[in-house]
């Protein structure tokens, strides 16, 4: 990383007036207070949505509520969320470039272990997402794996081959929106509706929508860990 | 074959078309510019359609269930006079700017532009489609990290710094909404604007929700004294950017906001909207005294925004009196303010690619070189000191009406006061555009398409002025979710 | 049918004059400032009244003739035709192409005046008269007849401010503006002394009558004949005839102001008397005969208010009053002349009576050859035939060795014998 | 008072705590976190408050908090990256005026 | 079809699409440009005529357009919008063809006549207007349009002077707009009707209408340049001579004067007003303008200020027959709407003639011009004779009827003012006529054009003469059928008697 000088000691920071601390604490705990006091006013027992989810189980085509939630009752976030994250990279990118040449060589322990850890992790990954299904689980957690072993293999000093890191990479990384986007287009098609998987199918277009999220994701996330957009700098 | 026009979810294309637009632009960008204005027409094709459904088939409203499931459970698309106001204002200042930014980037940035453009776009339509509070969040969080990357987009310390502190700003509002959320969530069990509504009564928490809720939009719409942030993002932002944060982003939070306040809030009575009205004022006279003292056009012109903002709140403590004209007021004043706002900031950035610069005392004998340019801000400035005929004029006019029926002669002088402080600061920069400066300057060239598609804006905000009449009709802000949200 | 060619001569005395004014028009003309009097001229032979109501014009104003009215349109005439032939002997250049203008402007308002047959009429023409005459010194005097003008429009506009006044009080009383019209309802109406006042102030500033006669005397110490001819033909002239037909006299008997318009016409008279003899000299005369006359008329103007009856009795000498006046006047100024070049100081022990007598018959001489600088110029026109006619006259009398006198006839002499006969006749 | 409220409170502790930070400190960095720290206090409010009936769990808020987490990575990495390039560009990593 | 309702629109774009028009031409499609000009000029003044004559045969011109739900855009033609038209109509012509003259090879000309089109555009709405807001539609826009023309010049001064005239123009605006906005919460319509819309409302809200008169007098003083608000009239002197005439005659004061001829008539009523105890004010307002524009006049060397400031005197002429609120006084004070246009302009063309000829900006540069320009400063002879009230040029005619509607109202005191203004012009114009006439002219003037046996161009010889000529006729042929003060009596008449 390049002028990352002042990044180095945040602690030698300016420190503002005594007054200006008390008076933004003062004022940050009357927030607080008036905060607490609200929370604690809400309804003791509430059972939310619960009733709601538990009856509409059956139609979801999965047995794990939130990932039904997530990728059924309330797809539609789920849809504009994978967009939030392909804006965040299109941000990244658009602020600069990053070499793909080495920074530094690894050393032999981190070598050794990011060759031990990754299939790893890939498969941590997928098990995560196939048993989103029925348990805690599904596509942000295994992405989040899948992006944790992309960042390894860049903290090694790892770098895409030039090949892949223009039309590959992009297709990896909005192939999770697209098949949202286009399911939702298809759906709206046949169902007259968005997001309105039938019900048989729902499942298996579930298992398909999730996978291809988790490849994004963690692609995404790896990618912005590189902090720019990867062009072969030397060629230019 | 009829059914099928009648029946098609142009809705849905609203929101769908760009997304898909974006992401093949951003898989092969060759084709990202022609993919965006093609989308641009569409969008403004699509919206026509959808107006036509609402006020032909659907009686005034049109609802739409993801995912069949419906609130509370699913989420809700609902468009009414309102949502179709804002969508309208969208696509027309969409396609402006989209027309404008063909010849506006060089290649690199242009590659990088589109994408987010399109996203943008369709993060507004979804947040102006969207009936559910949580579902609003996340609209309201793509579109903020898409105006934060165009911001930054321009590249340069102003730009970076802008965008960063934009960043913070409306990463903190979210924060603030989504508390807000979840404090309702979590007291009545449902984020359906429509069922908040019908279970709505008043509870420590809805009071906490309408604090931290307003906090954080009032930050997003840079209300004073929250707009701290606005004047170094707009104008350090490249010229069409700078249009469309001024014309549509803030605007975005500002709908929630109303929307809010007209379903929801309401009942919480005069306390909070004659608190918003004294903001308004207070920003209406702030904003245009700063702007009068600003030196560059941008800034001038991002402060006049800041001023424009307050108009639109001073409908609050009006509308209190069950008077809807107020409301009708803030909406043309709304539309007409985007169209002529975008308009200026393109003409900002006609003048910065042709003299190099912005300071408005160089500006030479702009009107005699660029007649185009100078004619589209003059008529901008028409519209924004809300001189007949305009659509500004008719919007201050409605807003006067009702302040006068209720007898709030504080607003009435602010009103007149703002009228007067724009006319100074427009004329400030007329007078100078008319007049030869001291330094001289090697002129660039214009396109003229940069030209045309800033006065056509412009003329558009001025034509409003004759058209009140069907488009009032057509964005019908008088009732609000009357049909009940809970699905079809 | 001849009822129109009369209003159309009638309409034409004004019309034709006005149209003269404009250079173009008489470019290619001889002897404008003379073809301009003729409609007039030939008006007078019309004896008839004749009356030309015109709706159309201004507020709908209209000309009149009438016995009374022909005494002025004769003596405007003879005016004009004086001054005329006098003014022309000087070359025509450009600046004399302009003094033709003003006299010509001056001209028509001066018959519009006399022939108006209502008041707005007569205010419009008086107006017109007064600013031509101004630029007529302006133009043709001197540095001092520059100062004596200034003086005058001084007076012209404020005597016309008056008038104004005078007629909206009219006019608001009445909605007949003709002038008997007017004298009637005055006589009755509530504001008739403010009326009468405003009047009398604008006339007495106009006619130049003591005390406000400063640019009259000065002009005549200074003026060349033309001018002063024109001096009494106009201002004075208009003036008196105005305030007879403006003020309601000889209806109801108003003692006061006809007192103090009596007393002010006496102490003219006095005062212009006692300057004149004072210090005598020729070329003051005029002047103040001028101050004396009007003062005379003024005086009479008194007795008329105070005796309506009198008034009355012999209304029928107030127009030929006038005129006699002027005419008066007219002869003195030919006879003295612009005494200022030959003699430009007098002797004050000399008897009056013959210095005037001598300064006639010095006049003659140059009388003499001023008149035949007349007849050479007005040859072109058939005028010169009747002047043949006259020489051959004054052969035959010198043959038989007749009177030095009769030697002198002269043209302008014949003028104003011709002018007295005709007025005589038309006094019975 | 159930477990749920008194990890509803942590929340509020935390976004309070965030808050603070996020005025009182000027570098770039601490700010950034700050509004983390604030958004784990939103985050955790939501889920905590989900299990205030005994028998079962509401779904729904931890729908919403994995989205929001999703969010709250885009817009960080987005924030760091943007902070990296201004102080690359002004040579502090705090906002140009202060 | 019936084309009648479309006549008055169609009024108001004879001059709109030829601005527009010209805005889009190349600096040097001189002939074009000029062709446009003339043609719409004629157009709009062909269409007028057939309004006059409809008016006549019993047709009714009305144009509505719906601009909110429940307000109007509407030009109609009545009596007094017609006088004006026609006023506003006949002198863009005579305008027009000045400007051509005079800015000859000068630059920006496209942008110039552009906007000149669209003032007179804005003027002729002003005039047709049939409601408050079109009124005040047309009023804005009229300010607008003006602006780009009075800093033509493109200097710094021509800015300040624009400054000066927005600064007083912008917040008259505002003011109008605010009475405007209060009077329609308080009636609910603006539709001008003759004897008023407000009746019945004068016990209740008596106040409130007493300020809202003041508010509208107020936003229309500024251009009728009543008294305090007068002050942007002479520096807008930096802009051309066109522009001068056609600030002073044809278009913005006039605008602002005919503003106050509606207020007080077809918005509050004469009687209504004069309950209301508002009228003697606003005479009193009108007398002081008359005498101190004049005063201010005398000591002016500049010929154009001098002028400006005898605008402000003459143009109060028109708020004081108003105000004087007597069948008369009205026919002297919207006769004289007529009269002082065509005086005034006279003047103006006069006074840019020797700038652009000579280059004469004072009166103590005049000596002797009258025999370099004798057809000129002929024709400014008459129009100051007019302004004097002298007859038989118009402006006596004017100050007659003043004069007798102040007797009718039983105010005498106006005659006085009347005089004393009669005396202040005689007293600041006769000077100039005495030495353009009869002083020695300098051996050079100050920057001579030759013009060759001319003593100018023609386009700019014409247009004065013509409107001396009409001056002086309006005047000769006062009580002429069509003439405008038979019109001045039509709509005293129609205000007054009809029941």
């Amino acid at each position: 990383m390049m002028h990352n000088k002042p990044l180095d000691n945040i602690s030698d920071d300016y420190r503002p007036a005594a007054m200006v601390y008390l008076l933004s604490a003062l004022a940050v705990m009357t927030v607080a207070a008036l905060l607490a006091y609200v929370v604690l006013s809400l309804p003791p027992v509430a059972p939310g949505l619960t009733g709601h989810v538990a009856a509409q189980m059956g139609q979801s085509g999965v047995s794990n509520p939130v990932t039904a939630v997530l990728l059924n009752f309330r797809g539609y976030d789920t849809l504009l969320e994978m967009v939030v994250l392909l804006v965040a990279l299109l941000g990244v990118w658009a602020l600069g470039d990053v070499a793909r040449h080495h920074e530094t060589a690894p050393g032999p322990v981190l070598d050794t272990l990011a060759r031990v850890l990754t299939p790893l992790l890939i498969l941590v990954a997928a098990y995560l997402l196939w048993v989103g299904a029925h348990a805690p689980g599904g596509a942000f957690q295994a992405g989040s794996v899948l992006g944790a072993a992309g960042v390894l293999l860049l903290l090694t000093g790892w770098r895409p081959r030039i090949a892949l890191i223009d039309l590959p990479l992009r297709l990896i990384l909005i192939i999770g929106p697209a098949a949202f986007v286009a399911m939702a287009a298809i759906t709206l098609l046949i169902e007259g509706q968005l997001l309105t998987y039938p019900v048989m199918q729902a499942g298996t277009l579930i298992l398909i929508l999730e996978t291809m999220a988790m490849l994004s994701i963690g692609v995404t996330l790896a990618a912005l860990f590189l902090g720019g957009q990867p062009r072969d700098i030397q060629n230019k | 074959m009829q059914d099928a026009v009648t029946q098609f979810p142009w809705a849905i294309v609203l929101i769908l078309l760009p997304l898909a637009a974006s992401m093949i632009g951003f898989l092969l960008p060759r084709l990202a510019m022609t993919l965006g204005l093609i989308t641009a027409v569409s969008l403004v094709l699509a919206v026509t359609g959808l107006g036509w459904q609402i006020h032909y088939i659907y009686d005034g409203a049109f609802q739409h269930a993801v995912g069949g499931w419906g609130a509370p459970l699913g989420i809700d698309l609902y468009a009414d006079g309102l949502s179709l106001l804002m969508l309208t204002t969208t696509s027309l200042v969409g396609l402006g700017v989209s027309v404008y930014s063909v010849l506006y980037f060089e290649r690199q940035q242009a590659l990088r532009f589109w994408p987010i453009w399109l996203l943008l776009l369709a993060a507004l339509n979804a947040l102006f489609l969207s009936a559910d509070i949580f579902n609003l969040y996340v609209t309201l969080e793509l579109l903020g990290l898409a105006a934060v990357t165009l911001t930054a987009l321009q590249g340069g310390k102003a730009a970076l710094d802008g965008a960063m502190r934009y960043l913070l700003a409306t990463l903190l509002g979210s924060l603030f909404y989504l508390l807000g959320v979840a404090l309702l969530y979590h007291s009545y069990g449902t984020v359906d604007i429509a069922l908040l509504s019908e279970r709505v009564e008043a509870t420590p928490a809805i009071w906490a929700a309408l604090g931290l809720m307003g906090a954080g939009l009032l930050l997003k719409t840079a209300l004073f004294p929250l707009h701290f942030w606005l004047p170094p993002a707009h104008a350090s932002a490249s010229a069409p950017v700078s249009a469309v944060l001024s014309a549509l982003v803030i605007k975005a939070a500002f709908y929630i906001l109303l929307r809010l306040w007209l379903v929801i809030f309401s009942p919480l009575g005069e306390g909070a909207a004659s608190l918003l009205g004294l903001l308004g004022a207070a920003a209406v006279l702030w904003g245009s005294l700063q702007a009068l003292r600003q030196t560059r056009l941008k800034l001038l012109i991002a402060y006049s925004t800041v001023a424009q903002i307050g108009y639109l709140f001073l409908a609050f403590p009006l509308a209190g009196a069950a008077a809807v004209s107020a409301w009708s007021a803030a909406a043309y004043l709304l539309l007409s303010h985007a169209l002529a706002k975008s308009a200026m900031f393109l003409v900002a950035g006609n003048l910065l690619h042709f003299g190099g610069h912005d300071r408005i005392a160089d500006l030479d004998r702009v009107v005699q070189r660029l007649p185009l340019t100078a004619g589209a801000f003059a008529l901008a400035g028409v519209s924004i000191m809300g001189l007949p005929p305009s659509g500004g004029f008719i919007g201050k006019w409605m807003l006067l009406e009702t302040a006068l029926q209720q007898g709030r002669w504080d607003l009435v002088a602010v009103i007149l006061l703002g009228g007067l402080l724009a006319a100074a600061y427009v004329f400030k920069v007329l007078g100078h555009a008319l007049t030869e400066a001291d330094v001289m300057h090697e002129p660039r060239t214009v396109p003229k398409i940069m030209e045309w598609s800033a006065l056509l804006l412009a003329f558009a905000a001025v034509l409003l002025g004759f058209l009140a009449v069907p488009l009032l009709a057509w964005f019908d802000v008088s009732e609000v979710f009357v049909i009940s949200g809970a699905g079809p | 049918m001849s009822e129109k060619i009369y209003a159309m001569t009638l309409l034409l005395v004004v019309v034709w004059p006005l149209l003269l004014a404009i250079p173009i028009l008489r470019a290619h003309l001889p002897w404008p400032r003379h073809l301009a009097i003729i409609p007039a001229a030939v008006l007078i032979l019309v004896f008839q009244d004749v009356s030309l109501d015109l709706d159309w014009l201004l507020l709908g104003t209209g000309f009149a003739i009438d016995a009374n009215v022909r005494w002025m349109l004769m003596l405007s005439v003879a005016v004009w035709l004086m001054a005329a032939s006098v003014s022309t002997d000087s070359n025509r250049d450009t600046a004399d192409d302009r003094a033709a203008t003003f006299f010509l402007l001056t001209m028509a308002g001066n018959l519009g005046a006399v022939l108006a047959a209502d008041l707005v009429g007569f205010f419009c023409f008086s107006t017109i008269m007064g600013y031509g005459f101004y630029g007529l010194l302006i133009q043709g005097g001197n540095a001092a007849v520059r100062r004596a003008g200034r003086l005058y429009i001084i007076f012209l506009v404020a005597a016309d401010l008056a008038l104004f006044e005078a007629l909206l009080l009219a006019a608001f009383a009445t909605q007949d503006l003709r002038f008997i019209a007017v004298q009637q309802a005055m006589a009755g109406s509530a504001t008739t002394s403010l009326y009468f006042w405003m009047a009398f102030a604008a006339f007495v500033l106009r006619a130049g009558i003591w005390p406000f006669h400063l640019w009259l005397t000065s002009l005549f110490k200074s003026a060349s004949v033309s001018i002063c001819l024109l001096v009494v033909g106009l201002p004075v002239a208009t003036g008196l005839f105005g305030a007879l037909r403006w003020l309601p006299l000889g209806l109801s008997a108003s003692a006061g102001p006809g007192l103090v318009i009596l007393i002010i016409g006496i102490t003219a008279v006095l005062f212009g008397l006692f300057r004149l003899f004072s210090r005598f000299s020729n070329r003051m005369l005029p002047g103040w005969g001028t101050v004396v006359l009007s003062g005379l008329f003024i005086a009479a103007l008194g007795v008329g208010l105070m005796q309506p009856a009198v008034w009355l009795q012999y209304a029928y000498l107030q127009y030929p009053l006038i005129a006699g006046i002027v005419l008066l006047l007219a002869v003195i100024i030919m006879l003295v002349g612009d005494s200022r070049d030959r003699h430009p100081e007098h002797d004050l022990a000399m008897d009056r009576v013959e210095a005037l007598s001598r300064e006639v018959a010095q006049r003659g001489g140059v009388m003499l050859q001023w008149s035949q600088n007349r007849v050479r110029q007005i040859r072109s026109f058939g005028l010169a035939l009747w002047l043949k006619t006259v020489r051959q006259a004054r052969r035959v009398i010198d043959r038989l060795k007749t009177v030095n006198v009769v030697s002198q006839w002269t043209a302008s002499i014949t003028m104003f014998v011709l002018i007295g006969l005709a007025l005589a006749w038309l006094a019975m | 008072m159930s477990t749920a409220f008194a990890f509803a409170l942590v929340g509020v502790g935390l976004f309070a705590l965030g808050l603070f930070a996020l005025m009182v400190y000027v570098h770039l960095l601490r700010k950034i976190i700050a509004i983390n720290v604030m958004g784990s206090g939103v985050f955790m409010i939501l889920v905590a408050l989900a299990k205030r009936s005994a028998e079962a769990t509401d779904p729904i808020p931890h729908a919403m908090v994995i989205t929001g987490i999703v969010v709250a990575v885009s817009a960080t990495a987005l924030a760091l990256t943007l902070m990296l390039k201004l102080t690359a560009a002004s040579g502090r990593a705090r906002f140009t005026d202060d | 079809m019936n084309w009648d309702p479309w006549i008055p629109l169609l009024v108001v774009a004879s001059s709109l699409l030829p601005g527009l028009l010209i805005f889009g031409l190349a600096e040097k499609r001189m002939r074009l440009r000029t062709a446009l000009n003339l043609v719409g000029a004629v157009v709009k003044l062909g269409l007028v005529g057939l309004m006059l004559w409809g008016i006549y045969h019993e047709h009714h011109y009305e144009t509505r357009l719906a601009l909110l739900p429940d307000l109007e855009l509407v030009l109609r033609a009545g009596p007094l919008s017609l006088l004006f038209v026609t006023l506003s109509a006949g002198l863009w012509l005579v305008t027009t063809v000045y400007a051509i003259g005079y800015l000859e090879g000068s630059p920006h000309r496209s942008r110039f006549f552009g906007f000149f089109s669209l003032c007179v555009t804005a003027t002729v709405g002003v005039a047709l207007a049939g409601n408050l807001i079109t009124f005040l539609l047309f009023y804005e826009l009229l300010t607008l349009s003006t602006y780009p023309l009075v800093v033509h010049r493109g200097t710094q001064v021509a800015r300040r002077a624009g400054q000066t005239y927005l600064i007083y123009t912008v917040i008259g605006g505002a003011l109008l707009l605010l009475g405007t906005v209060w009077l329609y919460s308080l009636t609910g319509t603006l539709e001008f009707t003759p004897r008023g819309f407000i009746a019945g409302l004068e016990t209740e809200h008596r106040s409130a209408l007493i300020m809202i008169f003041i508010l509208l007098i107020a936003g229309l003083g500024v251009k009728a340049a009543l008294f305090p608000l007068h002050g942007w009239l002479p520096q807008a002197m930096v802009a051309p001579a066109p522009v001068s005439a056609l600030l002073h005659a044809v278009a913005v004061v006039k605008a602002g004067a005919f503003g106050i001829v509606r207020v007080v008539y077809d918005v509050f009523g004469v009687e209504t007003a004069a309950d209301l105890g508002v009228t003697a004010p606003l005479a009193a307002l009108a007398a002081f303008t008359i005498i101190y524009g004049s005063v201010r006049a005398l000591f002016q060397d500049d010929l154009k200020r001098r002028l400006a400031f005898s605008t402000v005197s003459q143009v109060s002429y028109i708020a004081l027959g108003v105000a004087i609120a007597g069948p008369i006084a009205t026919i002297g004070g919207v006769v004289h709407l007529v009269h002082q246009g065509v005086m005034k302009i006279t003047l103006f063309f006069c006074a840019g003639n020797l700038a652009e000829t000579l280059g004469i900006h004072k009166i103590s540069e005049m000596d002797g011009v009258g025999r370099r320009m004798p057809w000129t400063m002929a024709a400014f002879t008459v129009g100051a004779f007019g302004m004097i009230g002298a007859p038989p040029v118009a402006g006596f005619i004017s100050k007659w009827y003043l004069g007798l509607g102040a007797l009718e109202a039983d105010q005498g005191w106006v005659l006085f003012v009347l005089a004393g203004s009669s005396l202040l012009n005689a007293m600041y114009f006769l000077p100039i006529l005495h030495r353009a006439w009869f002083r020695q002219p300098p051996d050079a003037w100050p920057a001579e054009h030759d013009f060759g046996r001319k003593e100018t161009a023609w386009a700019l010889l014409l247009p004065p003469l013509v409107t001396a000529v009409m001056a002086l006729f309006v005047g000769l042929l006062a009580s002429y059928p069509f003439s405008p003060l038979e019109w001045a009596m039509l709509i005293a008449e129609r205000e007054f008697y009809r029941p």
